[in-house]
């Protein structure tokens, strides 16, 4: 009885805690807006900004923490903790810190937590996921009052991009409570603090006074969990949220009509795109994937089911990122052809498994399906839970089927981090190998002149587009609901700075 | 001479058929009245229908029950409840299954008396002493798992006669009972009914049962009365083959309490197989004609002493 | 409800013999083609009419495939998932419960051990792990349901097994030397099949709702395939904007559980002799 | 009764023992967390070195040991997906998931016996077979399929209750009707049953011929005895209450275990799996040997026995 009783009281404690902090939803017109309230599908997973980069948890933790650089509104990559950068060589790059911040607790930002966190994130014992991102990176030292050295294994072009990942987090704190504290109670420079985190839940983040960046536009900030989008609609509709993330393109059409709410979408850097496996099956044959690119209506499936909220690629990329070939047509939309192809390659009826999950628009996968079975073949849909989906899709090309759909970013806006580890032979995710291409994209990673690179990867995306490895279908737009009264604009790499929003 | 139930032409029917046909009898009281007869022959139907609570397929098509005068038989369930345990009330063959296994017995005693607590305590200690039961005061706080079966029919007569109901229906007192046991339950009914004039009905099959404590004794067959009379009468002079029968299958050993109606030929009808005439046709070793025709009126022979049998004089 | 068989029950075994001949017939009586879509008449309410395509009484889905066709076309797959993976589990716990009876002692302890196991992970979550291992089919799912929910056949093959072997016929049928799986299959079988029955028939409903359950979570059916489940949990993000693709399958599925559910209980009244009226 | 109570702990230990090791080798054969945790980019390699800091490419068996060394210490580990301790994440979900499923039992209680009670009572009667089309209708939705309309009805176009997620007393409301609507008919079947039979026997005859009512009699003498077989149900219909949870949860983003249980096998994040389970176990056992204490209240014969 007991434990029934305590756990009775804990919930209604709970419960009424809760009813408490929610409060009524429509505030007054009249006074100023001081709370926020966001609705985004998934918990944070973790506070730590070190352990991984996933869109929920980064929209939370990047209010709560500065990173080295950042991307501004238009996407180019500006400093924040740090001021400036030179390289000193190509492996060399030195960075001024800013010298006015200050974390959380009062602490100063120094030099030291810079290296600190560089060190912190590519020591392996630390087993941060985010180590691949950060592995070129030998070493970091502070070389100066303000200044501090990273030094990396080879030249290195997409290391700033990296940075942008890269949170700055207090050394003192952290070696004080230990790693599992901080991940609960983070303490960051950012313009905002953690207050609550309920997990599952909700987390409610409050103003930092005096923050370096100025003066954050709420006091208060909620981040609710609510998974399923027709409900996240709904709160936005009510009220009950300022803004959602992630909506569906069905839904951002029926909320046009709404007159309190507006939606507001950018194109991102995530590429939609077919694999297509090289190394097995019916399309070992390069008739065959030449034939599956002609017979998919990209125009058709981004009007009819994402609503215009995408725009189609030529490649596997999007322009959001460095490297988008502008030369290369897309193989046209031609499913006559696509058939007559088939038919010459032997492959009618040839039964393509089509690896998926539930993680990726059905809607699209099922109308790939259909116009694949109309040119003459027959795809299968294997769809599987996320993990087991990746276990295949990465694993040998047997196991990878003929087919997967996927969605891909890399967090860094560059062609290095899309197209290397999709088609480089050896990659996990590459069923393909071509050694021009391995020579075009190694020279473009290896590289600092802008120009060499893009002429790498125009080769390369020649290559691919002859090929077929792959086939590029739209890039996808970063869908967000919102008040009317909310001014913001999104950005490519779906950030998501309250410092950035305003209230009217 | 009062009466303290008349029952006359009481008819009970399942889905039509009429498995109680037109019985009649009535006790005096302070008199033990048995009914007695083979399972399946309607006495524990009309052991029921005394107290109208019959189950929902049966349905009473005709007869009156007069309790201490008054017909019962129209009264609606609000009056009955009135009547129930304060002017007649039952008692079961398995006592222990007729007691509540989660209350106390003195809590279920209780109940029939309808009094306020202090003052039922008391009443039902007092009662529970008058059926015999030792150490009232512990055993009025037990649970009928704590008790014998005789125990527990013992309680279930203080219950049943708490209120000094008029009549007391005894279903079988005795069946589920050891032999001494049984014969101290008599015993104690009959002191009872004589201490406190109350009627007994006592339904049964044993004939031993009948001898023992009935003064009158009504034989049933198939629904109808075969045989009614004094029970000195009706087993020195049985004027039915039935009961004839009946007496012949006691075995000789006289003080042998557990005879049984096992050994007759042949065996009861049906309900649906009932025909025109007399229902014992079939094992009659008189059958005749007349007999599958008409059923025989049920007349007086002797003094008080009736029988349904065209055959009557054969049997003298 | 009490047994006897009335004019609902009737109604029931009509309205599923309804069910089980549309499923049987489903190639035949769809209007359209389940499986194809016209992209450009998607999410379109009942009763929608299109000159060049005909008419969609019930709609279309969210990629203008008829939903009307869907539903009956799913009828076959929700009926064959639910037969399918109660026969697996039917046949399996029998065998299981009936071995366990029979020889009692350790493999009794064993069996009834690893009964107790499984029952004691929730259901759902013991389905969602085993299909992330054996990773999905049709085959699978029905492989699946039924190694879940075998245990609760066992357990009562076992109890009317136990008290089956004690009866005197089978003592003496095991004395004139009848060996032990002819005395299994011929006299205690027979003896313990209305209980399980029974609980074949409740089952078959919860296998339905668990298949759908299933596909909610997006582990069910493969598409484009329809079952009710999936159509449902296709429907589940345009529930404002299209309530149909969610409620007409659920209707359906609901109408065929609740006849199952009712006429499992009816046979239990019929076959429990606690519940006859006495 | 101790003895009793002792050897119904044994068994449960050896059922939770058995559980776990089921489900230990079921996740690993899942495969594991790191391709789900590594960015998109990430070479085999590297995929490798995460892997090995992880633990998970030891062999299964040297896993399994060191896991239930650390169990048998009271240690439920560290989340490799969420880095905190397993205790504390399954800390924050208990509360929710308790008050879900008290909610679902008030509803499944609180309808299904008084409606159990009544179709014995009434039986055959209209009223009994329309009580009937009720619980069964309750317990043939998919819980999905009713969470999902009654969110559309209640929240979207009427807007009378919360949609989802926890917001006090208003929001417990769908997901307790949701879920409770599972057990109602169980609940209902049961009692209707118990009650039958107890309405059958001789002790319910002697009380109406002591003058008791009907009601009564039902209320005074039956209710208890039938409480005894709707007890044992109860204690198993805690179990299946967990179970549904996994879907009610998810629907309503209700942030119980049940949500937390479907995500971390998502996830792939063992310890957290298993921990639900264990815990899952626990209330079983629980929930059982709470029914013992309960026979003993209401029985006399197993209270003064002892």
């Amino acid at each position: 009885m007991g434990i029934m009783k305590t756990a009775f009281l804990a919930a209604a404690i709970t419960t009424i805690g809760i009813a408490g902090l929610i409060g009524a939803p429509a505030p007054a017109l009249a006074a100023p807006k001081t709370k926020l309230t966001v609705d985004l599908p998934n918990d944070v997973a973790t506070m730590d900004p070190q352990l991984q980069w996933d869109t929920d948890s980064y929209s939370v933790y990047r209010n709560i923490f500065d990173n080295l650089v950042t991307r501004n509104t238009s996407g180019k990559i500006v400093g924040q903790v740090a001021s400036s950068w030179h390289y000193k060589s190509p492996t060399e790059i030195v960075f001024t810190i800013r010298n006015d911040i200050r974390f959380q607790d009062g602490s100063k930002l120094t030099p030291a937590d810079v290296v600190y966190s560089v060190e912190r994130i590519t020591n392996p014992a630390f087993k941060s996921p985010q180590l691949s991102q950060f592995d070129e990176i030998t070493s970091a030292a502070v070389t100066g009052p303000n200044e501090v050295t990273l030094t990396t294994k080879s030249p290195y072009p997409v290391l700033l991009a990296q940075l942008v990942k890269l949170s700055i987090v207090p050394k003192a704190y952290i070696e004080k409570v230990g790693n599992t504290q901080f991940n609960l109670h983070p303490i960051g420079s950012g313009p905002y603090k953690l207050a609550d985190w309920q997990h599952g839940v909700r987390s409610v983040l409050t103003a930092t006074p005096g923050y370096w960046g100025g003066k954050p536009p709420f006091e208060k900030v909620v981040f609710r969990v609510v998974p399923q989008d027709a409900t996240r609609v709904a709160d936005l509709r009510a009220g009950v949220a300022d803004i959602v993330r992630q909506i569906t393109p069905d839904d951002a059409k029926s909320l046009q009509s709404d007159h309190a709410v507006k939606v507001l979408a950018v194109p991102t850097e995530r590429v939609g795109y077919l694999f297509v496996n090289a190394q097995w099956g019916p399309t070992k044959d390069v008739r065959v994937r030449r034939a599956i690119a002609m017979a998919i209506d990209r125009k058709g499936l981004i009007s009819a089911l994402l609503g215009g909220y995408a725009k189609p690629v030529n490649v596997v990329l999007t322009p959001a990122s460095f490297g988008y070939p502008t030369g290369i047509k897309p193989w046209p939309y031609d499913p006559q052809k696509a058939a007559a192809l088939i038919k010459a390659a032997g492959a009618e009826g040839a039964r393509l498994p089509f690896l998926t999950s539930p993680a990726y628009p059905q809607n699209i996968i099922q109308a790939i399906q259909q116009m694949l079975d109309q040119v003459g073949l027959k795809v299968v849909i294997h769809q599987m839970d996320q993990a087991s989906y990746l276990r295949d899709r990465q694993g040998t090309p047997q196991e990878a089927g003929s087919l997967a759909f996927g969605l891909w970013s890399c967090a860094c806006q560059d062609a290095d981090g899309t197209i290397w580890p999709l088609f480089h032979t050896g990659s996990i995710w590459s069923k393909y190998s071509n050694l021009a291409f391995d020579k075009a994209v190694d020279a473009a990673r290896s590289t600092l002149d802008a120009k060499a690179r893009m002429a790498d990867y125009h080769t390369a995306f020649e290559i691919l587009h002859r090929d077929v490895p792959g086939v590029g279908l739209y890039q996808a737009d970063a869908i967000y609901g919102a008040r009317d009264q909310l001014q913001w604009t999104p950005t490519p790499n779906e950030a998501f700075f309250i410092m950035d929003m305003k209230w009217k | 001479m009062s009466v303290a139930l008349q029952v006359s032409d009481l008819r009970l029917a399942i889905g039509g058929v009429n498995v109680v046909d037109g019985i009649a009898f009535s006790v005096a009281p302070g008199e033990v009245m048995a009914l007695v007869g083979e399972s399946g022959c309607g006495k524990s139907l009309t052991a029921q229908a005394l107290l109208r609570l019959l189950p929902r397929q049966v349905r009473q098509t005709g007869g009156r029950i007069l309790l201490e005068g008054e017909d019962i038989t129209a009264l609606p369930e609000r009056r009955l409840r009135q009547i129930r345990g304060r002017r007649i009330s039952m008692i079961f063959q398995e006592p222990q299954a007729a007691l509540d296994p989660l209350s106390p017995v003195g809590a279920q005693v209780r109940e029939a008396s309808g009094l306020a607590s202090v003052a039922a305590r008391e009443a039902v200690r007092r009662m529970l002493a008058e059926v015999g039961i030792a150490d009232p005061d512990r055993r009025i706080d037990q649970y009928p798992f704590e008790l014998s079966g005789g125990m527990c029919q013992r309680v279930m007569i203080a219950s049943a006669l708490i209120s000094r109901p008029a009549v007391l229906v005894a279903d079988e007192p005795t069946t589920a009972l050891d032999v001494t046991i049984q014969a101290q339950i008599l015993d104690l009914l009959r002191r009872l009914a004589a201490e406190r004039g109350t009627a007994i009905v006592l339904i049964t099959h044993d004939m031993g049962v009948v001898a023992d404590i009935a003064e009158r004794v009504a034989v049933m067959y198939a629904g109808r009365i075969a045989e009614i009379g004094p029970t000195a009468a009706v087993f020195s002079r049985p004027r039915h083959p039935y009961t004839a029968l009946l007496l012949a299958a006691i075995p000789r050993l006289a003080d042998e309490p557990k005879s049984r109606l096992a050994v007759i030929e042949g065996s009861v009808p049906q309900p649906s197989e009932y025909g025109a005439g007399c229902r014992f046709v079939g094992r009659c070793p008189f059958a005749d004609a007349r007999c599958n025709a008409e059923p025989p009126p049920l007349l007086e022979t002797d003094d008080g002493h009736f029988s349904a049998c065209w055959h009557t004089e054969r049997l003298a | 409800m009490n047994g006897r068989f009335t004019p609902g029950i009737a109604a029931i075994l009509g309205l599923l013999a309804i069910y089980v001949f549309v499923a049987v017939l489903a190639p035949w009586i769809v209007p359209h083609n389940p499986l194809r879509q016209i992209l450009l008449l998607r999410l379109r309410p009942p009763l929608t009419y299109s000159p060049s395509a005909g008419w969609f009484l019930l709609g279309t889905d969210d990629v203008g495939r008829d939903l009307l066709s869907r539903v009956v076309d799913g009828a076959r797959a929700s009926l064959m998932v639910g037969a399918l993976s109660v026969s697996v589990s039917l046949l399996s716990g029998t065998v299981f419960g009936l071995l366990a009876g029979w020889f009692r002692g350790w493999i009794a302890i064993v069996v009834m051990r690893i009964v107790d196991i499984v029952l004691s992970i929730p259901a759902i979550l013991l389905a969602v792990l085993t299909v992330a291992v054996l990773g999905p089919s049709f085959a699978n799912l029905i492989l699946v349901l039924g190694l879940t929910r075998w245990p609760r056949y066992t357990r009562v093959a076992y109890a009317q097994t136990l008290q089956v072997a004690t009866l005197p016929y089978i003592r003496a049928a095991e004395m004139a030397g009848a060996r032990a799986p002819r005395i299994l299959l011929r006299h205690i079988l027979p003896n313990i099949a209305g209980p399980l029955m029974v609980v074949a028939t409740t089952e078959f409903g919860l296998m339905i709702l668990f298949e759908a359950g299933l596909s909610f979570l997006g582990l069910g059916i493969q598409p484009p395939y329809p079952s009710w489940g999936s159509i449902m949990s296709e429907g589940q993000n345009y529930v404002a904007s299209a309530w149909w693709m969610t409620v007409f399958p659920g209707i359906c599925l609901f109408g065929v559980v609740l006849c199952v559910n009712l006429l499992g209980d009816w046979l239990r009244d019929r076959l429990d002799p606690r519940a006859q009226s006495r | 009764m101790l003895r009793h109570i002792a050897g119904r702990v044994g068994q449960a230990i050896v059922t939770t023992f058995g559980v776990l090791t089921l489900v230990f080798f079921l996740m690993r054969l899942s495969g594991d967390p790191t391709l789900l945790l590594v960015p998109q980019g990430a070479s085999a390699h590297q995929i490798a070195i995460l892997r090995h800091q992880l633990g998970f490419d030891r062999p299964l068996i040297v896993q399994y040991v060191a896991y239930l060394r650390q169990l048998l210490q009271g240690n439920l580990g560290m989340s490799l997906v969420q880095r905190m301790p397993v205790a504390s994440i399954l800390g924050s979900r208990i509360p929710y998931t308790t008050e879900l499923a008290a909610g679902s039992l008030v509803v499944a209680v609180g309808i299904g016996i008084p409606a159990g009670v009544a179709m014995a009572v009434w039986r055959g009667s209209l009223l009994e077979r329309s009580l009937a089309a009720l619980v069964f209708a309750g317990q043939s939705m998919p819980t999905f399929w009713s969470g999902i309309l009654m969110i559309l009805l209640f929240g979207v176009v009427l807007g009378w209750l919360p949609t989802s997620g926890v917001a006090g007393l208003p929001s417990l409301i769908m997901p307790s009707i949701a879920l409770g609507a599972l057990s109602m008919a169980s609940f209902a079947r049961m009692t209707r049953i118990a009650v039958l039979d107890e309405l059958s026997r001789d002790y319910v005859a002697a009380a109406r011929a002591r003058g008791l009512s009907l009601g009564a009699a039902v209320v005074r003498h039956v209710a208890r005895n039938a409480a005894i077989p709707v007890v044992t149900v109860a204690a198993l219909e805690i179990g299946n209450l967990l179970a549904g949870a996994v879907i009610v949860e998810t629907v309503f983003a209700w942030p119980g275990i049940g949500q937390l249980a479907i995500q971390a096998i998502a996830a792939r994040d063992f310890l957290v799996v298993q921990a639900i389970v264990l815990f899952v176990s626990f209330v079983f056992i629980v929930m059982n040997l709470l029914a013992d204490v309960v026979y003993a209240v209401i029985d006399p014969r197993i209270r003064l026995s002892s």
